[in-house]
């Protein structure tokens, strides 16, 4: 009886912590969530083809939101230069196309020839993070913008040539957006597709990212993974331990660059096309609030966060636009997107975060 | 002279104890306008505490407030912010500087007072938009500068101020003040240079005579004696000694400071091998550290294997550079022989990789990882350092953290070391002070090291826990046969638990005894270089 | 002392916003902006009817804004309400043109005002020679150029897909 | 008693000095070597720079005051921006046009202008050590607020009267609005033209006055206050000065200034891109006052005219200059922002190296201290 008792206060007494660790902005975006999904039968709209919807777009994007969690553990904070590792991903696709490839073979060589140059780039990157550390997430910021933008010209200078990337008159220079079909186009998501009725879910898109987020989860659990945490938690403690705290940072951002290469060819194969120019200007922004939005804050990520923050976020894009629409004929999602995720990241960073930065 | 039976400052039974713990009992002293006191007292003896009372820090309120009363030319004070007592005239100048690096000197010293002008937009937006009038704060820096009697360029920027003309413009700042009847300084020579300090000497003499009184707190302790009229000498929260200064003398007072109860002292066992016998296990050559507020200047030191060394001395002598700049934690420079061969400085990794471990006076920021779980930070460093509670897969290529022989290892040293805790899991910031000393220590043992830094191991802590720390440091030293340096600003801990004892007074090694000689030998050496 | 400071001071500051917000009044008034219309057009009022002259040219502020032929339409910007022009008025072709200084004052509500030029000459009433121009329902979002500061990096060759980052 | 008064005036070697001003002086090369090959006139040059620094100045000169605060670059300056575009959308609705036109929107921007910033200052007191991240985001934050007020509160809850600026769908505001009523009214005051260079008398007048406004605000106790509130928190703190309440009114002139700035700006450029005008103008004011030298710490009214002068030259004669070498026109667009944030890069990351330089020097003291001491006493 006593025991019983005792039992149930602390159960209150942890539901209550769970829901001050969840955070009120969190609580309400799930919130706002269910509410749309309880209204999207009333007001007409395909619950089953909604829910593909959501289930597709996570597909496509948890990629890149899971190369958040590399960097956000090892204490670099949050990635707001995921422009880099995309634009390692672009080159990969991009030449990838180049040499001929198609079919699922063109993305398996994307992924191949993406991965020097986010090994590359990354380096780089880590090298910088390393030289500036506490002031990680402007100067994040403006690398991507600046690799963006330094892309713009490469894109047009480098000799690609093959007829259906280029510029149809000028017979140089990439295209804006380059048609993926007969290339990579639903390879992931056209294997093993279950379709029921309105709903299909595409199966091998979800496979890819739950063996990117296995291997993810496994690394943290080697040595060099747990090192990597440690960093991430006391960067001091750390170091007196004998880490090499800049080796720990190089490695973390290179992964995270790398997966963000891996995030942005898995988004083309759903989308059909790969986008170039300053497409990937503002592609960090969205990762950066998906992941908070699934509990993360600016040194604490785990997979978990990953996956509800990344279901959160898609569900809140995809559904308000068709529930909203339907109700009272305003699109307004656009500037609830703005506003939700910006709003999220500015929560996260007001926060104040305990131990070492 | 006013009316001499009302004294300046008067202050009467003060007590103040932080949760339970007593730091000042009954504390009495007056002082007169004008007059010139003298504050001594080991690290730790309550000057500090005493000193944020007077000066209504907020620390105070907050820890619960105090009891006993100040009174002032004989009137009650109840100072809620330091803004009142700098109202009642009184004046600190803190040990750190409170100064803006890119402010002239004139500028630092009419901070938030500066004399202004009033315009038609001031009206409207208030006060703050009022000019300010640069020919009267130049006036009257000028005057703050005169009435201290110390040539500095009220022009010149702070930051390509020389370290005394920093301290001399702190000064000038509480002269500034009208109001000024009483100036504290808190160890206001430890950053002069010798002929610096003689200056500040003068000018408190000066202040003297203009009727301004000094509490005048230093480690140098002829400094006291030539300036102050009477000393006042604190030990353990009480004032032992009140006497006027020119009936005293450095030695009496040394011993005032550290003397305690004979009986008080442990009987110490028998050293376990004579000296001269012993093999040098480590040898530090010509050491420095560049360690903010603990530099350590040229410093040589031999440890002997199996026997615990006692590092002792004043904070911010140097002593917490030693272990920290050996173990590459702040930039050092120097030679460091273990076991033989030398070990490379700037490197924590390769230390530990020669069995060295060390435990951080730096609990919360160096020694732990509060967010994680107690597994996680005793058998962190193992794991990284040694492979220790890895599973190895795919012929090494996997290195998987054994979950298992990690809870294994971390529920040994919960118990062994009566760490109170919820289980192995509990994240390493719910505990107490105590008990994260505790795992601290798991943490080094852990490790199985040869030679083993201890830095303040029982700062902080309850009376319980110091012991228990203190004995599993004995048992592992005798047991294990590790060798142990143990820094602490307690001497009498240091007495009861080491062989020999290194004081460190300015940065240098001020000399060596062994820890059975008299508390008061161990003093002298603490103020002897003190800079 | 200090209170009665402070009670200067929100004083003072009420007499700013105060100040502002005239200032934001007087601004409605000198710098309501109309658009003038002038027509040179036949027109029958109450049965006299007045013919237009062969050419009319306006001027406002020194700067010719229209040459009207018969049946034709000008227009010109003002601020305020206080409309100044001169007219240069050609009665026939080839004829001497007359030059004449036109004051009056344009109605505050109404944004675009049409003058029926000859009817003004003729002294007629304002309900004749004033009426006001409603736009006609504006066309589906026409082509509109957008100036900017060249700092325009969104345009890429050809006009990229704009697929918002989701 | 004062021998050793040490002479500790820092003398600055000149890589020091090439090193400190590296960003302009690289601005100069990129300016020396495009502008022979883009083929301008230097008569349509100086023309374009003079219209620019009418444009531009008064919009930079308002980053200047956070900088003294020590919160570093302002990308809350947007809010202002955003602020001064609301009032000239409701002017031009109004049909105010001309200079009474500016002033209304001048002073319909001020009340949105404090409110948006003291938001702003509030959330950046929150977020200590890491303001320009924050008011990055909080830009793109008030972004959508912004987007959500102009796109559909207004014309629906905000009465707009005018067709002409409404989407056709009868809410929300048009992605342009025209100002051509309102066109260069200010530059145009007080005409003046020089050798074929028309100069915007009134609004370098106004830009004059905004300059003397800061000086005298820098000398003012509140001013006193943000520098010493911008070096040193806990001590400007000690000594009684509310440093909170301090950042917050320096965001806030600040955000006001921005949107004063705007204003000016658009009446110079006759139109309004009612949703993009703001969304860069942060970035390339940041990006001038950089490239004029200033650093995330320090600034002056000095870089921000050397600023103007070479970043819009740049920006002038690189496309035609990277036509020139590449023969291709967009090379030379896409090279200027890359430029444009590449500059924002290096100061950023200069400025944080810096930080850590200082930290280092230590060591070597200690190290130079040591042998000397050695030395002395072999000597002894």
């Amino acid at each position: 009886m006593n025991e019983n008792t005792l039992e149930k206060r602390t159960f209150k007494e942890r539901a209550k912590e769970a829901l001050k660790d969840f955070g009120l902005p969190r609580l309400i975006i799930t919130g706002f969530l269910l509410l749309l999904f309880i209204l999207a039968p009333f007001v007409g709209a395909d619950l089953p083809t909604q829910i593909t919807n959501t289930i597709n777009r996570f597909s496509w994007n948890a990629v890149m939101v899971l190369a958040m969690v590399p960097m956000v553990h090892s204490g670099c904070g949050l990635n707001f230069g995921l422009p880099l590792g995309i634009i390692s991903g672009l080159l990969g696709a991009t030449l990838s196309l180049q040499f001929g490839f198609t079919g699922p073979l063109s993305f398996l060589m994307a992924i191949i020839i993406s991965t020097p140059f986010a090994v590359v780039l990354g380096s780089f990157y880590g090298w910088l993070l390393n030289k500036i550390k506490g002031g990680e997430m402007m100067i994040a910021t403006y690398v991507g913008f600046s690799s963006v933008s330094f892309m713009c010209m490469m894109w047009l200078l480098l000799p690609y040539n093959k007829p259906d990337m280029v510029w149809g008159m000028a017979g140089k220079g990439l295209r804006t957006t380059i048609s993926l079909e007969g290339y990579y186009s639903q390879v992931l998501a056209s294997f093993l597709q279950i379709n029921i009725g309105n709903l299909s879910i595409p199966v091998g898109a979800l496979l890819f990212f739950a063996l990117l987020a296995f291997l993810m989860w496994a690394f943290l659990h080697t040595k060099t993974g747990t090192a990597m945490t440690a960093v991430g938690s006391n960067p001091t403690f750390a170091k007196a331990a004998g880490i090499n705290v800049d080796k720990v940072r190089m490695i973390s951002v290179i992964m995270s660059t790398w997966l963000g290469a891996c995030g942005i060819l898995v988004y083309e194969q759903g989308f059909g096309f790969i986008q170039l120019y300053m497409a990937p200007f503002y592609m960090a922004l969205p990762a950066v609030s998906a992941i908070l939005i699934g509990g993360a804050s600016v040194n604490k990520a785990s997979i978990t966060n990953v996956i509800i923050g990344t279901f959160l976020f898609q569900g809140i894009v995809t559904m308000t636009p068709t529930v909203m629409n339907n109700m009272i004929h305003m699109d307004m999602s656009e500037v609830i997107r703005i506003i939700v995720s910006n709003g999220m990241i500015l929560y996260a960073l007001t926060r104040r975060t305990e131990g070492a930065k | 002279m006013g009316n001499e039976q009302v004294p300046l400052l008067e202050v009467r039974n003060i007590k103040k104890d932080f949760f339970g713990n007593q730091v000042l009992s009954d504390i009495n002293f007056t002082l007169k306008e004008g007059e010139v006191l003298g504050f001594c007292g080991e690290n730790g003896a309550g000057k500090s505490t005493l000193m944020k009372i007077l000066f209504g820090m907020d620390v105070i309120r907050e820890t619960g407030g105090y009891e006993g009363d100040i009174l002032i030319n004989g009137e009650k004070m109840n100072f809620s912010t330091p803004f009142d007592a700098i109202h009642a005239g009184i004046g600190m100048v803190h040990q750190e500087f409170s100064l803006i690096p890119g402010f002239t000197a004139t500028e630092n010293i009419l901070l938030n007072r500066e004399p202004r002008k009033g315009n038609i937009v001031a009206e409207i937006f208030g006060d703050r938009l009022t000019t300010l009038n640069y020919k009267e704060m130049k006036e009257k820096a000028d005057a703050a500068i005169k009435k201290m009697g110390v040539e500095i360029s009220a022009d010149m920027v702070i930051n390509q101020m020389p370290v005394g003309h920093k301290q001399f413009t702190e000064i000038a700042r509480e002269l500034s003040k009208d109001e000024l009847k009483l100036l504290i300084l808190d160890e206001p020579t430890a950053v002069l240079t010798e002929k610096e300090a003689e200056a500040l000497l003068d000018s408190i003499r000066g202040m003297s005579r203009r009727g301004i009184a000094v509490i005048f707190i230093t480690h140098r302790l002829h400094e006291i004696l030539s300036v102050c009229d009477k000393v006042v000498v604190m030990r353990d929260g009480l004032v032992v000694k009140d006497i006027p200064a020119k009936d005293t003398s450095v030695p009496e007072i040394t011993r005032w400071m550290v003397g305690r109860n004979v009986d008080n002292e442990a009987a110490k066992e028998e050293p376990v091998k004579k000296k001269g016998e012993a093999k040098v296990i480590m040898s530090i050559q010509k050491l420095w550290v560049d360690m903010p507020g603990e530099t350590v200047r040229n410093v040589s030191l031999d440890v002997e294997e199996g026997e615990i060394l006692g590092i002792g001395g004043l904070a911010g002598q140097g002593k917490l550079g030693i272990p920290n700049g050996i173990m590459g934690l702040y930039e050092a420079g120097g030679k460091v022989i273990f076991d033989g061969k030398e070990i490379p400085l700037n490197n924590p990794r390769k230390c530990l990789d020669a069995s060295l471990a060390f435990v951080s006076e730096d609990r919360r920021g160096v020694g732990l990882l509060l967010d994680e779980s107690l597994e996680w930070n005793v058998a962190f460093p193992a794991m990284q350092i040694q492979n220790k509670f890895l599973k190895k897969y795919l012929g090494g290529l996997v290195q998987w953290r054994d979950e298992q022989a990690i809870r294994q290892v971390t529920e040994k040293y919960i118990d062994e070391l009566q760490i109170k805790c919820m289980g192995s899991k509990q994240s390493a910031k719910e505990l107490s002070g105590g008990n994260q000393q505790k795992v601290c220590l798991a943490k080094a043992f852990a490790l199985e090291p040869k030679f083993l830094f201890v830095s303040e191991p029982t700062r902080g802590i309850d009376v319980g826990a110091k012991a228990l720390v203190l004995n599993a440091l004995k048992k592992f030293n005798r047991e294990s046969g590790v060798t142990v340096v143990m820094i602490s600003s307690e001497l009498e801990e240091l007495r009861q638990t080491c062989d020999r004892i290194a004081i460190v007074s300015g940065g240098r090694i001020a000399g060596i005894l062994p820890a059975a000689q008299p508390s008061e030998e161990f003093g002298l050496l603490m103020v002897s270089q003190v800079r | 002392m200090e209170n009665k400071k402070k009670k200067r001071m929100i004083l003072f500051r009420i007499l700013t916003v105060l100040a502002l917000i005239a200032i934001a009044g007087v601004m409605f008034i000198i710098g309501r902006g109309h658009t003038v219309y002038f027509d040179s057009k036949a027109v029958t009022y109450e049965g006299t009817t007045v013919e237009a002259p062969y050419k009319i040219e306006v001027y406002v502020k020194g700067e010719r804004v229209a040459k009207l032929y018969e049946g034709e339409r000008g227009m010109a910007g003002w601020m305020g309400q206080n409309f100044n022009m001169e007219l240069e008025i050609t009665a026939e072709k080839g004829g001497d043109s007359v030059r004449q200084a036109v004051s009056m004052t344009l109605p505050y509500n109404m944004d675009g005002i049409i003058l029926n030029i000859p009817a003004l000459l003729k002294g007629l009433p304002e309900q004749a020679y004033l009426s006001e121009f409603i736009p006609a329902a504006v066309e589906e979002e026409a082509t509109e150029e957008v100036i900017t500061d060249e700092f325009g990096i969104t345009d890429e060759p050809g006009g990229g897909a704009e697929e918002p980052a989701p | 008693m004062n021998k050793n008064k040490v002479s500790t005036k820092p003398s600055r070697s000149i890589g020091e000095l090439l090193r400190d001003n590296s960003v302009p002086l690289m601005f100069i090369l990129i300016c020396a070597v495009c502008i022979p090959l883009s083929g301008f006139s230097p008569s349509y040059l100086l023309d374009e720079i003079i219209t620019r620094m009418g444009r531009n100045v008064f919009l930079i000169l308002s980053l200047l005051i956070p900088i003294m605060a020590g919160m570093g670059l302002n990308f809350g300056m947007t809010l202002g921006a955003m602020a001064g575009e609301i009032g000239l959308i409701l002017a031009s609705d109004w049909q105010i046009v001309g200079i009474p036109g500016m002033v209304l929107a001048m002073i319909i921007s001020i009340p949105i202008s404090m409110f948006l910033g003291f938001v702003c200052g509030t959330i950046l007191n929150m977020a200590k050590g890491r303001e320009m991240v924050t008011s990055y985001i909080i830009s793109y934050f008030i972004n959508g607020i912004y987007q959500l007020v102009v796109l559909y509160l207004m014309g629906s809850i905000i009465p707009i009267i005018h067709n002409s600026i409404k989407l056709p769908r009868g809410y929300g505001i048009r992605n342009t609005v025209s100002l051509l009523e309102m066109r260069q009214k200010l530059d145009n005051l007080i005409p003046l033209t020089i050798g074929g260079v028309k100069i915007p008398v009134a609004t370098f007048i106004v830009i004059g006055l905004l300059c003397v406004f800061i000086i005298w605000f820098s000398k003012t106790k509140l001013g006193q206050d943000m520098r010493a509130v911008g070096q040193d928190m806990q001590v400007a703190k000690d000594a009684g000065i509310n440093v909170e309440k301090t950042r917050i009114i320096s965001i806030i002139i600040s955000t006001v200034l921005a949107g004063f700035g705007m204003v000016i700006y658009l009446q110079n450029m006759g139109n309004l891109a009612t949703y993009s005008a703001h969304s860069q103008i942060g970035m390339f004011c940041i990006a001038a006052l950089l490239v004029g030298g200033a650093s995330v710490d320090k600034a002056s009214i000095g870089n921000v005219f050397l600023g103007v002068i070479l970043f819009h030259l740049m920006f002038i004669v690189a496309p035609t200059a990277g036509a020139k070498i590449t023969g291709d026109s967009m090379i030379g667009e896409y090279f200027r922002v890359f430029v444009s944030y590449a500059v924002i890069t290096v100061a950023l990351v200069m400025y944080e190296t810096k930080k850590r330089k200082a930290k280092s020097r230590a060591g070597e003291q200690l190290a130079a201290d040591q042998a000397a001491e050695e030395e002395l006493s072999e000597e002894q």
